[in-house]
């Protein structure tokens, strides 16, 4: 399988009036085509972020100030932005958290969907109106000339997202890059969404990107995941590597912080304390104040190490299993 | 023959100043107020009649100085002690074309006091007359009592048509249907707010005007009206403001013309109540009312500088005042001057009257009546603080202060203690303002209907009543002039000083002024 | 993006961080607003003092001398003091005139304000916490009230009510107490929803306790920020009045009354009769209009990151 | 069984827009204007045992929000009765109105909207019980200690204000005023759906030790299944204002009997499911403006037939402490 | 809709009734009418004379309830001063102060949204500060003071604009207005522009305003996302959204354009319903107050109702309420 997106030492930071905000530091990660690769953190661990550094969407005062984003091979860190732009919602869509912020109100979703296509390719209004509707049709949206005419707000929550997601696939990206698609939504109808979006990428062989908070949804869905902390990622695998044996004590407490059947009744494993203060990080390991192994040694940054094939930054990796 | 041939040079360099002017020249006016309508009946004001007197014409009219001038009428005289014959001039004719006779003057007598929805009519010029046609040519116009002021009423009233005006409505003179007169301009268009258009009428029977259009525009703000006149949007304008006097004449591009008017500006003090609501003692309790004093109101007279309000606040344009009309007017006398700046003597004679230590009081005036009236009263204040008189001033927009001045009062009396006022004589001669401010309130014989400070002295009434009967000029001069004195003498008011209106024309003309204020293009020459 | 930055501030701090401090410390940011605060503290503090720094009372007729009046600024006074900025048509040394007419432009403005804010604030609690028709009554009230113009309104109003000070604030407080009622009732409606409400309620609190402890606290910035916005507009507004010869009377002048006494003098050249109130005026409005500017943009939630 | 702590019987709540005087007039003029209700909670019926802790589930919109604000006294009911130690509260007065309200709280979903933002934590803790008289004025302030210990709170913290404190810790005094008037009943209306999953945890945890410590009874309102799982003793299923299935949480979890039930549970994402196939059940949750006639779920309900259009199930009780709304429920 | 418009209506018909309260019993109390109209030369007897002609001799309760007979007939009473029906004198001033406070909302959206825009979009260039320091200083520059100036510089300074008045009218679809003339044109630009300032500091604000709160919304950063260009981004999505406040509230403050228009049209002299209204109040003529006060507050609620039905139109989201409602 070809590399679709290599992230190298990806460092996004915000330059606020307090001070330095290191969103992302230090970031990598490879996506293959037609692989769902699973972003998985708390808020504030910078997944978004990360996301719309790929795309080139961060304002200021946050800038990329260092690192490699490779699409297809060329690097786009910190590209010219009219090449950003025949990339985006063309190479590598986008799919929002909120649905409901992200269809503009006073358009109809005509409008919103052929606006997407004609950005990038010159054919006749017609031909992409027809090409939204055939979209609309494969995200399971019924009668969709009808859908098309209408405003986003004439929209359900889960048909503004199926909408976001039929938008994405319209230009048959290589990559396409989802964050937290599913948070606002139902367990029914977040099933449903990440039904369609699954089915996309298999038919199309599109690789995805999936932020979430919820280890849960990404641990059906990806392929890979990262686990980020405090704008690094931390712990990287297959999916049943990192669920199943999780390395960091991170991914160690957040797995056990989990409620499930097996724990019924039963404390749940706790991470001490909160998320580190951005403006205020602690030199070396960002998670040390909370960790349960953690030594003196733990106030140097720790190195990624290669474990089997997964990526990890611990001094301490967990060997045995989960705390319980 | 020499005034025979006088009189044709005369008409032939008329005609050449006409005939080189035929060639379209149009003026164009600022006024400072507006026409309520083109109905020269409908409201007795100034404003109106101004306008009106430029389409119709007068049996009498009046001359820049308001002596009388023949109009349609060429002569009157009183025939006996009640009648007075007035002799129509022939030949004139309408603006429609038709002739003017006695009936076009029988029927103006009957509609002018009566107009539906009239504001305010011409009946006080009219009342107690009748009017009787003798022939075409002769109207007999007859009074319950010798009238001596025949003429002087007579000279208000605008003669319309008998066939188009007569009948008819204030909106068909508003659009100009009824609008026919025998006046040197026809009327043209009327845009209230906006403008009134008049065309020349070149049948007129007098000189022909040398204007073949005149427009007239009301711009109410003064500086807007000066600034209309600066950017060059009217060739003259009215009611020039006194703050701008001084850089206009400096201005070589405009041409001012001034000139005296018939109002005077006085002081009305309260002589009829013992607690006048707004005098108080020097703690601010209720005290007896010193204005009834007439020492007090003669302290009051001296401690007043005219020539400081001439000349600061009217910025020299002004005439102190020491009688009730400028020198010049039938029935002003010769020796009454304005009354010295006096300040000690002031204060002498209000120790002297008990008020060693003055008192307080407020004075009223209007704020958008007369030139500058608000600043006026903000200086007698002053002045009249500086002798004890601790005085605050209180002023206000016309609309309310009128009403409260003459009746506002719980019991329907004037309010007031201490006010400002002006007063235009209309008939240009002194028995308008003796009549009407220092008579003795009386309802029924009309008498003292503005003498709002209820001043009443039986032996001033006897002779101005005296002289109102009094068919002989020369005699009702004097009279008139008496009843001057006595009542300066008395304090019965206390003039500060005469308005000079202003007119401002742009470089090449200039504007004949008048006292009546009045503002008339046949007025505007061209130098 | 809540993802960008949170403000984890639990980490000790030296002293505790009430609203109002970070208010003020987010308020000095702005180098304009703080040059604003500043000249309108001096404008309050010369208006506070007036009667101690000038050489004239101008509204006591003893000290006014109409020999005095339109001077050029720098003449020297009968009196014998210089009256720097010149003299107006009365004779009142403009200088004093525009302190002692900043007194009243600004205690209109202020009065009519807190007035108008205690007034509105009222009403519109009233209209959020009753709910039903009184609120709906209330509302088209105040609906109407605000589609008409408040000059329109002031001027009716002083119109019918007289002259005078008393009057001319009373005439603001009705054009201008249906912009507080509005606003009142917006947030109070938004905290009212607001689940810490529910808790009071839980928790057995009155309503009063909790309309005044609990919700009008939280209406306060809004308020505010109107409050600034509106006193500007009243002393501008009051300005207007007495410029269309409705406002506060001539011997006891506003800025207002001095620029419109000025105004005949404007294409006179005696420009200062009416420049330097207008300047005055102008001053005071625009640092106010400043500060307010930067109230909303602190106060303003939608705004913070 | 014990006595019910908290009964809920027969409770409606239903919010209607009104037509004003011109919607009168138009609806005579014939516009299809018409008065609109919404139906949040529909005849429900609940009991609550002391100790308990009743999971109270269902997405978004079907009204478990509202049922946790009937029974905490947020909202009246339109219709039934909810008994506190076998009392109606609503026909309570004076001091037992007061113990009553007291006794039920209520802890919120979102963090920062529950805590006034103008107020110090010690006011938001200590007004309350000030104002009943349950601590004296100068005991107060060591109360107020007390209780923020209890939630794990630094007491010397007590002199700030909300925005400074994390997610997390706000939720702990959000817990902390709610004990602060020393409840029996807690009503945890999404009470850690904003946290993060780490944070969760330790709300979590606090609720539990907290129940043991003061033996609260609970009811927990969630959408998060595994949650509720994790927490309670017994499981009411809500959908579109209706109980549609209730069950102790290991009967429910293990056989699910309501096809609802079935759906919700299928399609939860758990972490051991791996590179599962998703395949949801059809259709959204309809409109509580306009519900379907029937059962609600009808639409949806892959075991719909014409008698579930026509007429509701009633919550019938299939075996002890089961009790299902479904006429086709025996047929899985 | 339906409800909409007949609460509306009910209200005009509410406010319009109290309106005709409050204006006729209180412009009662001002003054006296009559010593504003007779001639000073009049005597006692005329003065009761013309209080009889304009029936003001009767109690006020009476004049009140004949107006309200007369009103429901059409009839809002004659002019004191001008004799004709209030009605008709305030129609025939109508056009001018429309055609005034129209030529100043779209000179404000015209350049206070393009100014805004730029000042939204670059909230940091100097010309952006520029534009909002310009704003402060629009809003808080009393109107009057600005009109003076204006007629200085322009007019008598530069002479490049007449100072007062209305200039030549022409006819644009039958109406008379002097916007269909060069003259008229000329003379409009000084009084609207005089008009306008509030305005266009108010419509820069606005859509500076909604511009900022827009470009941080996530429709933005998904049309970015999507790869449109900033143009259409700018134009489409942002424009048409900010568009529903500016739309609202500027066709709002068309009404407060008409009662301000009360302060330009005095010092330009421009033959309106503000100048007619300030006469009337400082002359009581009652009948006009009244008069004006009950058309425009029809006219405002149709203003109201106007707006109402743009914003529906404009907000996709209002109606469907609308609809529902």
């Amino acid at each position: 399988m070809s590399d679709v997106l290599q992230v190298n030492a990806l460092r996004t930071h915000f330059f606020t009036h307090a001070g330095v905000v290191k969103a992302v530091d230090g970031v990598d990660f490879t996506v293959r085509k037609g692989e769902v690769m699973g972003l998985v953190g708390e808020s504030g661990s910078g997944k978004s972020i990360t996301g719309f550094s790929i795309l080139g969407l961060i304002d200021p005062p946050g800038r990329i100030v260092d690192g490699s984003i490779r699409f297809n091979g060329a690097e786009i860190a910190n590209a010219p932005e009219p090449e950003l732009q025949k990339l985006r919602g063309n190479r590598i869509a986008m799919i929002f958290q909120d649905p409901m912020m992200t269809l503009n109100p006073v358009l109809r979703i005509d409008t919103q969907m052929i606006e997407a296509i004609l950005a990038h390719e010159d054919i006749p209004r017609q031909t992409a109106w027809e090409r939204s509707r055939d979209a609309l049709g494969l995200v399971g949206i019924p009668s969709p000339e009808e859908r098309l005419r209408a405003y986003p707000h004439q929209l359900s929550g889960g048909m503004r997202q199926r909408v976001a997601i039929a938008t994405a696939f319209l230009n048959r990206p290589d990559l396409i890059i989802a964050d937290e698609p599913t948070t606002a939504l139902d367990v029914t109808i977040q099933a449903q969404i990440i039904h369609e979006a699954q089915k996309l990428t298999r038919q199309t062989g599109t690789a995805m990107i999936w932020i979430t908070h919820d280890l849960a949804v990404v641990a059906g869905l990806a392929d890979h995941i990262s686990v980020m902390y405090a704008g690094r990622i931390v712990e990287q695998g297959a999916t049943d590597d990192v669920i199943d044996r999780p390395l960091h004590p991170y991914t160690v407490g957040l797995l056990g912080s989990v409620p499930s059947a097996n724990k019924r009744g039963q404390r749940l494993y706790q991470i001490e304390g909160m998320t580190p203060n951005m403006l205020a990080m602690p030199t070396g390991c960002a998670f040390a104040p909370r960790c349960r192994a953690a030594t003196p040694g733990c106030d140097t940054a720790p190195p990624i190490t290669d474990i089997d094939g997964r990526h990890l930054r611990c001094h301490h990796p967990q060997t045995v299993g989960v705390a319980s | 023959m020499t005034k025979v041939t006088t009189a044709i040079a005369v008409a032939t360099s008329l005609f050449a100043l006409a005939a080189t002017s035929v060639s379209a020249e149009k003026l164009t006016i600022g006024l400072a107020s507006e026409p309520t309508a083109m109905d020269p009946h409908f409201h007795n004001l100034g404003p109106n009649n101004a306008i009106a007197f430029h389409i119709f014409d007068r049996l009498v009219a009046q001359d820049e100085k308001q002596a009388l001038t023949p109009g349609l009428a060429v002569s009157w005289e009183p025939i006996d002690d009640l009648t007075w014959e007035f002799k129509l001039r022939e030949g004139v004719t309408f603006h429609d074309g038709s002739p003017f006779n006695a009936d076009d003057v029988i029927c103006t007598i009957t509609r002018a006091p009566d107009v539906p929805n009239s504001p305010s009519s011409f009946g006080a010029y009219l009342k107690g007359k009748t009017a009787e046609k003798i022939d075409d040519y002769t109207v007999h116009i007859k009074t319950a009592e010798p009238y001596p002021l025949m003429a002087n009423d007579i000279s208000t009233i605008p003669i319309i048509s008998d066939t188009a005006g007569c009948s008819a409505t204030t909106e068909d003179f508003n659009a100009g249907t009824a609008a026919v007169g025998t006046g040197p301009f026809k009327f043209g268009d009327y845009k209230p707010g906006e403008s009134i258009t008049m065309m020349r009428n070149d049948n007129y029977w007098g000189d022909t005007p040398a204007w073949t259009e005149v427009e007239f525009r009301p711009i109410k703000s003064g500086p807007s009206r000066v600034a209309a006149l600066l950017a060059g949007d009217v060739d003259m304008i009215a009611g020039v403001p006194t703050t701008d006097i001084a850089t206009l004449e400096a201005n070589e591009d405009i041409q001012l013309s001034q000139g005296v008017s018939n109002r005077v500006i006085y002081l009305h003090l309260d002589q009829f109540r013992e607690n006048s609501p707004f005098v108080k003692g020097t703690d601010g309790g209720q005290i007896k009312n010193p204005l009834m004093d007439p020492k007090v109101r003669t302290a009051i007279s001296k401690a007043i500088n005219r020539d400081a309000i001439v000349d600061r606040v009217m910025e020299g344009v002004a005439l102190p005042a020491g009688q009730l009309l400028p020198d010049g007017f039938f029935g002003v006398s010769e020796n009454l001057e304005p009354m010295e700046y006096d300040p000690e003597g002031a204060k002498a004679l209000l120790a002297e009257a008990g008020y060693p230590d003055g008192f307080q009081l407020t004075i009223h005036g209007p704020n958008d009546r007369y030139i500058n009236d608000a600043k006026i009263a903000e200086a007698i204040g002053q002045m009249l603080t500086r002798v004890g008189i601790k005085t605050s001033v209180e002023t206000m927009p016309r609309s309310v202060y009128f009403g409260r001045a003459s009746k506002g009062s719980p019991e329907g009396l004037p309010e007031f203690s201490f006010i400002l006022v002006g007063w235009g004589a209309g008939s240009g001669e002194a028995s308008s303002p003796l009549k009407s401010l220092i008579h003795t309130y009386d309802k029924d014989k009309g008498f003292g209907s503005s003498n709002r400070g209820r001043h009443s002295n039986a032996e001033i009434d006897a002779v101005i009543e005296e002289a109102l009967r009094t068919v002989d000029d020369a005699k009702r001069q004097e009279l008139l002039a008496k009843a001057t004195e006595m009542a300066i003498e008395n304090a019965a008011i206390i003039p500060t000083h005469f308005q000079v209106n202003t007119w401002a024309a742009k470089k090449g003309l200039e504007y004949i002024p008048r006292t009546d204020e009045y503002t008339f293009a046949t007025g505007v020459v061209k130098q | 993006m809540s993802d960008v930055i949170a403000p984890e501030t639990a980490a000790p701090a030296a002293k505790v961080e009430t609203p109002f401090r970070r208010f003020v410390s987010e308020f000095f940011e702005s180098r304009i607003a703080t040059v604003a605060l500043c000249v309108l503290g001096l404008i309050i503090l010369l208006a506070v003092l007036a009667p101690w720094i000038t050489p004239q009372n101008p509204y006591d007729l003893a000290q006014v001398d109409v020999l005095d009046g339109r001077l050029p600024p720098g003449s020297e006074a009968f009196a014998g003091y210089t009256m720097w900025l010149g003299s107006d048509g009365s004779g009142r040394d403009l200088y004093s005139a525009i302190l002692y007419g900043l007194r009243i432009s600004l205690s209109v403005g202020v009065a009519s304000g807190i007035i108008a804010l205690a007034i509105g604030m009222a009403i519109g609690l009233l209209a959020a916490y009753a709910g039903g028709r009184t609120e709906n009554i209330i509302m088209r009230v105040v609906d109407l009230q605000l589609s008409f113009p408040a000059a329109l309104v002031a001027l009716m109003l002083v119109a019918i009510l007289g002259k005078g000070i008393d009057k001319i604030i009373l005439a603001l407080v009705v054009a201008q107490w249906a912009y507080y009622a509005r606003t009142v009732r917006g947030t109070a409606l938004v905290e009212r929803n607001k689940e810490y409400v529910e808790a009071a309620q839980c928790l057995g609190l009155s309503r009063l306790r909790v309309v005044f402890r609990h919700i009008l606290p939280n209406c306060l910035a809004p308020l505010i920020v109107v409050g600034t916005v509106q006193t500007a507009h009243a002393i501008s507004l009051e300005a207007t009045l007495s410029f269309l010869g409705v406002g506060l009377p001539q011997t006891e002048p506003s800025l207002g009354v001095l620029i419109a006494n000025g105004f005949e003098y404007m294409l006179s050249g005696r420009y200062w009769i009416s420049v330097f109130p207008g300047l005055a005026l102008l001053f005071t409005v625009v640092s106010i209009n400043l500060v307010g500017d930067q109230l909303r943009d602190v106060l303003n939630p939608r705004l913070k990151k | 069984m014990t006595a019910p702590l908290l009964e809920i019987r027969g409770v409606s709540k239903r919010f209607t827009k009104r037509l004003d005087v011109a919607g009168k007039i138009a609806q005579r003029l014939g516009s299809k204007i018409r008065e609109e209700t919404v139906h949040a909670v529909d005849a429900v019926d609940l009991s609550i045992a002391p100790g308990e802790v009743l999971g109270l589930v269902g997405e978004s919109g079907c009204g478990k929000s509202t049922l946790g604000r009937v029974v905490a006294g947020i909202h009246g009911a339109s219709d039934g009765q909810v008994l506190y130690d076998g009392k109606d509260i609503a026909a309570l007065t004076g001091a037992e109105k007061r113990a009553a309200t007291l006794a039920i709280q209520m802890i919120f979903q979102d963090p920062f909207a529950s805590l006034n933002p103008r107020m110090r934590v010690e006011d938001i803790i200590g007004e309350a019980p000030r104002v009943h008289g349950l601590v004296s004025a100068s005991d107060a302030s060591n109360y107020v200690d007390e209780v923020m210990s209890k939630v794990g709170l630094d007491p010397s913290l007590k002199r700030r204000y909300p925005h400074q404190f994390s997610g997390g810790q706000r939720q702990r005094i959000g817990i902390a005023r709610a004990l602060a008037v020393k409840p029996k009943f807690l009503v945890c209306d999404e009470a850690i759906a904003a946290l993060d999953v780490s944070i969760q945890a330790q709300v979590i945890n606090l609720f539990m030790d907290l129940r043991e410590e003061l033996g609260l009874t609970y009811l927990f309102i969630s959408h998060d299944l595994s949650v509720v799982e994790h927490i309670a003793d017994r499981v009411a299923i809500m959908y579109l204002g209706r109980i549609v299935e209730s069950a102790p949480t290991e009967a429910l979890f293990a056989a699910p009997k309501h096809p609802y039930t079935k759906a919700l549970l299928a399609e939860a994402p758990r972490l051991d499911q791996r590179k599962r196939d998703f395949a949801p059940i059809e259709g959204e949750i309809p409109s509580p403006l306009d519900p379907p006639p029937g059962c609600h779920f009808n639409p949806r309900c892959p075991l719909a037939r014409a008698d579930c259009r026509e007429a509701r199930q009633m919550l019938e009780t299939i075996s002890p402490g089961r009790a299902v709304a479904c006429h086709h429920w025996t047929e899985t | 809709m339906t409800v909409f418009i007949i609460r509306r209506l009910m209200q005009a018909i509410l406010v319009v009734f109290l309106m005709s309260v409050i204006v006729f019993f209180g412009v009662n109390v001002i003054g006296d009418p009559v010593h504003m109209l007779v001639s000073p030369d009049a005597d006692q007897a005329d003065i009761e004379a013309t209080i009889r002609r304009l029936g003001l001799d009767r109690p006020i309760w009476e004049q009140y309830l004949l107006f309200v007979s007369g009103a429901a007939q059409g009839n809002l009473g004659n002019s004191f001063i001008f004799g004709e029906p209030a009605l008709k004198l305030i129609l025939h001033h109508m056009p001018a102060t429309l055609e005034l406070a129209f030529s100043a909302l779209f000179l404000a959206v015209a350049v206070g949204v393009p100014l805004g825009l730029y000042a939204g979009l670059y909230p940091d260039s100097p010309l952006s500060k520029g534009i909002m320091a310009g704003s402060i200083l629009g809003f808080s520059l009393p109107t009057f003071w600005v009109g003076l100036m204006l007629i200085m510089l322009f007019a008598v300074e530069l002479g490049w604009l007449p100072s007062t008045g209305r200039g030549d009218t022409g006819h644009i679809l039958g109406i008379e207005t002097s916007l269909a003339t060069r003259d008229g044109l000329s003379h409009v630009l000084l009084p609207a522009m005089n008009l306008a300032l509030l305005k266009i500091s108010l419509a820069i604000r606005l859509t500076r305003a909604g511009v900022r709160e827009a470009m941080g919304q996530d429709y933005v950063k998904y049309a970015r996302a999507k790869g449109l260009s900033t143009r259409r981004i700018v134009f489409v999505h942002v424009l048409k959204n900010i568009m529903i406040p500016v739309v609202t509230v500027m066709g709002l403050e068309f009404g407060s354009l008409i009662g301000f228009s009360v302060v330009t049209e005095s010092i330009f002299a421009w033959p309106g319903m503000g100048k007619l209204l300030i006469d009337a109040i400082l002359q009581l003529d009652r009948p006009v107050v009244v008069a004006y006060l009950m058309i425009i507050v029809l006219f405002f609620v149709l203003i109201n109702l106007i707006v109402d039905i743009l914003y529906s139109i404009l907000d996709p989201r209002v109606r469907l309420r609308d609809q529902g409602a």
